[in-house]
């Protein structure tokens, strides 16, 4: 088997006395889509936050490729590849779709040393317009390029935010919470471009409370409770292990009873 | 308003400040080279400011730095040209070695950090006596040999030049993108690949550049220099040049330092007593009260449909590699 | 020698910190800075000046005080309010203030500095081996008392609590019915009162002018921005620490560069800690 | 055009002989000079500023009563120059370019009038800086710039002179504010000092804006001088003599001549007398003075009350900018209104003014022979002596 494209080695965090994250492990292969599901506070968005640089890790390591990056800033990791959506959506309000998605290129263009040389290049020029306007289109935001975020619903900024991402053609991408606030149709077009992504060959990682979206999605799920890793494996597997409903699925279901 | 009348409108406004030799007299057209030069470093602000979103209270130090490089280096019999570039250098190298420290605080801990720098400046231009001659004024500065309308025409045609450069890099350019996603969400411009550290240290030394340059113009035209010209109260009058202006617009910073210069003299129609300042306070108020986006702000709400317009993007309509069935929801 | 330095630093302690706190106080709740804080040192100054041959000495500075609460009112209509959200607007129309205010003082005033004693002034008693007038004695009491004051106020009071919840989080305390402006109009108020007091209480250590006040708000910004801003006992701290160091610097170093001095020790301490000695909140979550 | 050929006409019918007087009396009637005077008639030095202006007012009246200035009337142009350098920036040009002064006198605060005296050198238009005293200022402007008054390197070497006659010392610290006078001072004062065999146990200088003088006060206390000689600025002069009387401090005080007599007094007389504060001064009013200063101390002072609205004792900065206007009336009447001659005239000038006798060396800065400089000392009741 080839080098996994994400692999994280017991990956620790504390923030002041509490441990955030314990020895969690997690491979993910090119081309997979992989769940990261726990109840409230188990750590998710912790872990995206140490394997995208914003969370400094206290130990272990993350490989991408192969190659070592926890010591790496946010910004070095984002031109390797990574990429990320935030679970309380971070966009420039002020600025228009169209330059927020251009920013994403950013990732792609500072990658190389040379980078810098395009950055006085005109928003209209082909090798800006061309792709911030493909990933408008793929996220079917186009007729809103020139509109400013801050006057969007909230359901389009999850797209703005896609769009953002999906132009610097990342190799790992990391949604955290992308459903929340969603209709039904925005829900269907998120798993339709999740299930591209993954066929461009990008692994992306899908935190996410709709379990019934992380089944249909996922290849592979794993489930942390209380910074530990306590599943990985398919996502119906997932549903059988005993650790896992207790720990989620468990009072996932018990909710619905107490519904029903 | 139209793409056109915009541009006509643009124009005008050119050739109207171009034809003031004909005009005015010799000091009101001192006044109009003073406030183009006070342009300057009123751009410096939009750049950190207004694209960056880092606020700074030291900008004197960096005009100061500026001017005495350009004074004192001419003054020993450097060539002006020399002096000059040496005179944009050392606060450019000043502005990048803040920007080291500087560039990882916050807000108000950055705000009065860049104070602490323009007091230091201040302080030493004062002190160091045997460089800069201190309190007793800096005499006999060597300038570009230029008489007045000459000056007039050079600083106005750098003044709009670097405007329509700034307002270019604003709306047009990726760099203003860069900056501006800085300026808004630093953590996800950072996720976006964006080197936040490296482009605050880029608007430092960048904005510290434009303010070196206002010095080095002002020594070199008004050829004297005291150190009370670059204390912190001036950065603070840059910056309500620039609130005036609104921060951001490179066109309302050339029309606010034109206005803000020219008032405080034309209030001498008052009487030179402190009615005049009075009234001065006043009118500040006032244009805030009323135009809170500042002058900037005022052109933006005219020009904004234009914007809109100017950018169509007609291979939107093209199917590319399409969703087939999901098409994205019209709002 | 060292009695002395100690005493000379608390005196400049106090008087920083009584600006400071006002400053503080009205960034924690509008996140404004209040440009104008010095001229209501002034403005306070002066209107204990004028009352002190009518009511004396004591009772001046209750009305300076008073008055200056007014001031605050205006202030907080004039240029923070209309500005809520754009704190660079604020910041310059409070500036646009403060030259106004200088301006009316010189026209009332006048600009020829005035000294103004009081019956403490003259009556002087010996600290290690020199002499301390009652007057300075009472400007380091009184600073003393107002920050207790103040610090009881923010720590134990409903109005302290009001404030607190602001400064946190003006949405959230919003919603749980917490009148902002009003919260607001009485940090103004409040910081205004307090700069009244610092410029009754220092006028007659020095002479009063339309000018003075300008100093101390450099030195106040130094102190906010140690004790991290919007955090009332951090200022409080901020300040004693400027007021120690620029006190001993001035003996063991020089004076020639007091004010850089203050800002030193500010930028050398933000290259550690760029949010300030005592950080005004956590670091924000992602 | 008509009135010329209509003149040349009455000349040619042969009236020349009588026409001739006839005009020449009518441009003596008409020619008015404008005076551009620059002062701080706001902000922190308009205390001085305000009635220095009343006394070049007083200076242009006399002059056009008495036909001072030969065939010229003088029209001053006053402009507020705030002790700021670019306030005064901005009134030199206007004074220049739109009012079209021919002459200029002003401003207060050196850095202000070095901003001035450098637009008046562009425009050549001749300037007589009048107050400020920081050294070099017409040298370094050029040609067409005068100081009226002696440099701070004079009077300090002065100062010095009287300080080793009148006092006993062996010791002394020097204390000033690093502002123009402050910083010439302590570099002049400690060399002449250390020449004279004084050890300088302490020399610190403190910054301008910078109100606290305490931590000062206790470094004098360290080093125990048997004198503190001291150049501060006028306000600050008075906080430090507040805070120096509070701290007990009994070692003789000696003081620049800065701090204006009778406001420094008003302002901490009753301190400053317990000390027995002696300053340099160039003026005081008292019984033995010359007739032309009693002269002008009547004529100036009701005129001031009334402008000003209070008495105003009368002070040497008021007769400097007096002795400024006399000073340009009598080069205009010796040599015209052109600014070449008047520059000339201006430099080769032997006036004797209210305060001085007014000659310039080669480069434009007053003699110095023709001041008198005294000590004077705040009694005990506040009042002011001139030292004996």
């Amino acid at each position: 088997m080839s080098i996994p494209m994400l692999q994280l080695r017991g990956v620790s965090k504390r923030f002041g006395g509490i441990q955030a994250l314990q020895n969690i492990d997690l491979v993910g292969q090119a081309g997979e889509v992989h769940g990261l599901i726990g109840p409230n506070g188990a750590g998710k968005s912790t872990l995206i936050g140490c394997i995208t640089g914003v969370n400094r890790i206290d130990g272990g390591e993350i490989r991408l490729r192969g190659d070592r990056i926890e010591q790496l800033p946010v910004h070095r990791r984002a031109r390797l590849g990574v990429a990320r959506t935030f679970q309380k959506i971070r966009l420039a309000q002020q600025l228009t779709v169209f330059e927020n998605v251009a920013a994403g290129l950013c990732a792609k263009r500072f990658a190389t040393a040379s980078g810098w040389r395009g950055v006085l290049a005109p928003l209209s020029s082909r090798a800006i317009a061309e792709p911030v306007e493909d990933a408008l289109v793929a996220t079917g935001i186009a007729d809103l390029a020139d509109e400013k975020v801050a006057s969007l619903p909230y359901g389009k900024r999850h797209f703005v935010e896609l769009a953002r991402n999906l132009v610097a053609e990342p190799d790992v991408i990391l949604l955290d919470e992308p459903a929340t606030g969603l209709t039904d149709d925005e829900r269907e077009h998120l798993s339709m471009l999740v299930r591209q992504m993954a066929e461009r060959g990008t692994l992306v990682i899908l935190v996410e409370h709709d379990l019934n979206l992380v089944g249909r999605l996922c290849d592979t799920v794993t489930v942390i409770e209380y910074g530990r890793r306590i599943f990985n494996g398919t996502p119906a597997e997932a549903q059988d292990d005993e650790a896992v409903v207790r720990a989620y699925l468990g009072s996932a279901k018990l909710a619905k009873e107490a519904q029903a | 308003m139209s793409e056109t009348s915009a541009w006509i409108l643009r124009a005008l406004f050119v050739a109207v400040l171009a034809t003031l030799p004909f005009l005015v007299n010799g000091y009101w057209l001192n006044m109009a080279i003073l406030a183009l030069i006070y342009s300057l470093v009123v751009y410096s602000i939009t750049v950190l400011t207004g694209f960056t979103g880092l606020l700074s209270f030291g900008q004197a130090g960096f005009v100061g730095l500026g001017g005495y490089t350009y004074g004192v280096l001419s003054v020993k019999g450097v060539d002006p040209a020399a002096a000059a570039a040496w005179g944009l250098l050392v606060p450019t190298v000043a502005g990048f070695l803040l920007g080291l420290p500087a560039a990882r605080l916050r807000g108000h801990y950055l705000a009065i950090g860049t104070l602490g720098f323009g007091v230091l400046v201040g302080q030493m231009l004062n002190n160091m006596v045997d460089v800069t001659r201190g309190p007793m004024g800096l005499l006999g500065i060597k300038s570009f040999g230029f008489d007045r309308v000459t000056w007039f025409y050079f600083v106005l045609a750098l003044a709009v030049g670097l405007c329509a450069a700034l307002e270019y890099l604003d709306r047009r350019t990726f760099l203003g993108v860069v900056l501006k996603s800085v300026k808004y969400d630093e953590i996800s411009a950072s996720a976006s690949g964006i080197g936040v550290f490296a482009v605050k240290l880029l608007a430092f030394s960048a904005s510290a550049f434009l303010a070196g340059s206002c010095g080095v113009l002002l020594a070199a035209y008004m050829r004297f220099l005291t150190p009370d010209l670059f204390i912190s109260a001036e950065s603070f009058r840059y910056l309500m040049m620039s609130v005036v202006g609104g921060v951001g617009s490179a066109s309302g910073a050339i029309i606010s330092s034109l206005i803000l210069t020219a008032v405080p003299e034309a209030l001498r129609a008052f009487g030179e007593t402190n009615v005049r300042l009075l009234v001065y306070g006043l009118m500040v108020l006032f244009v805030l009260w009323f135009l809170p986006g500042g002058i900037g702000g005022l052109i933006d709400r005219l020009m904004t449909p234009v914007r809109r317009r100017i950018t169509p993007r007609p291979r939107v309509a093209e199917p590319a590699p399409q969703p087939t069935s999901l098409p994205g929801r019209a709002s | 020698m060292l009695t002395q330095i100690i005493v000379n630093g608390l005196i400049l302690a106090g008087n920083y910190a009584l600006v400071a706190v006002g400053l503080t106080l009205v960034f924690g709740v509008m996140r404004m800075v209040n440009f104008a804080e010095g001229q209501s040192v002034m403005i306070g100054a002066f209107v204990a000046f004028t009352a002190t041959p009518y009511v004396g000495y004591l009772p001046a500075i209750a009305i300076a005080m008073a008055t200056n609460a007014v001031l605050g009112i205006i202030l907080e209509r004039t240029a923070f309010r209309p500005f809520r959200g754009m704190e660079l607007n604020g910041l310059i129309a409070s500036m646009g203030m403060s030259i106004i205010l200088i301006n009316l003082a010189e026209l009332i005033w006048g600009t020829v500095p005035q000294t103004f004693d009081t019956s403490f002034n003259n009556i002087s008693v010996t600290i290690g081996t020199v002499g301390v007038s009652v007057q300075r004695l009472l400007v380091i009491a009184s600073s003393v008392v107002l920050l207790l004051g103040l610090w009881w106020l923010v720590q134990y009071s409903n109005l302290g609590r009001q404030f607190r919840a602001v400064s946190e989080d003006p949405e959230v305390a919003g919603a749980m019915g917490i009148n902002t402006n009003a919260v607001a109009r009485m940090s103004v108020v409040l910081g205004s009162a307090l700069a009244a007091a610092a410029g009754a209480l220092s006028g007659p250590v020095n002479l009063i002018t339309p000018e003075m006040g300008q100093a101390e708000m450099l030195n106040a910004f130094a102190a906010i921005i140690l004790g991290g801003f919007g955090n009332v006992n951090g200022t409080i701290f901020g300040a004693l620490l400027i007021g120690m160091v620029q006190s001993l610097a001035a003996v063991y170093v020089s004076n020639a560069y007091s004010n850089s001095i203050a800002f030193g020790l500010l930028v050398v301490t933000l290259i550690f800690f760029p949010r300030g000695l005592v950080p005004e909140r956590m670091e924000e979550n992602v | 055009m008509r009135l010329t050929a209509l003149t040349l006409l009455a000349t040619l019918c042969g009236g020349g002989l009588l026409a001739m007087p006839t005009l020449a009396n009518a441009q003596t009637a008409t020619e008015t000079v404008k005076v551009g005077v620059i002062l701080p008639l706001t902000g922190n030095t308009a205390w001085g500023g305000r009635p220095a202006k009343v006394a070049a007012e007083l200076a242009a009246a006399e002059v056009n009563a008495k036909g001072l200035a030969g065939k010229y009337k003088l029209d001053l142009v006053f402009a507020d120059g705030a002790c700021e350098p670019r306030t005064s920036y901005g009134a030199a040009e206007k004074l220049i370019n739109e009012d079209r002064v021919q002459v200029m006198i002003g401003e207060w605060c050196s850095s202000a009038s070095v901003a001035a005296a450098q637009v008046a050198a562009d425009a050549k238009v001749p300037m007589v800086v009048q107050i400020s005293t920081a050294d070099g200022i017409a040298k370094n402007a050029g040609p067409y710039v005068f100081q009226s008054i002696m440099q701070n390197g004079e009077v300090q070497e002065r100062e010095a002179e009287l300080l080793l006659q009148k006092f006993q010392f062996k010791t002394a610290a020097i204390l000033v504010e690093n502002n123009d006078f402050g910083l010439s001072f302590r570099k002049n004062i400690r060399e002449i000092l250390e020449r004279k065999g004084i050890k300088v146990v302490l020399d610190i200088p403190q910054d301008r804006h910078d109100v606290n003088w305490y931590s000062i006060i206790t470094s004098i206390q360290g080093a125990n001088p048997d004198i503190v000689v001291a150049s501060i600025s006028a306000g600050q002069a008075a906080n430090f003599v507040k805070q120096y009387a509070e701290s007990n401090m009994k070692t003789p005080l000696f003081f620049d001549y800065p701090p204006p007599p009778y406001i420094f007094e008003k302002q901490v007389g009753e301190q400053a007398g317990k000390l027995g504060l002696v300053r340099g001064a160039f003026f005081l009013k008292n019984p033995d003075m010359s007739q032309r200063e009693k002269d002008f101390v009547a004529a100036f002072e009701p005129r001031a009350e009334k402008e000003l609205g209070a008495p105003h004792p009368t002070v040497h900065w008021d007769i400097v900018t007096y002795d400024a206007v006399m000073l340009v009336a009598d080069a205009l009447k010796r040599a015209g209104a052109k600014p070449d001659d008047l520059a000339a005239a201006l430099a080769k000038a032997d006036y004797q003014g209210v305060l001085a006798h007014y000659q310039f060396d080669a480069d434009r800065g007053v003699k110095p022979e023709g001041f008198e400089f005294v000590f004077i000392r705040t009694t005990p009741e506040g009042g002011l002596e001139v030292v004996k």
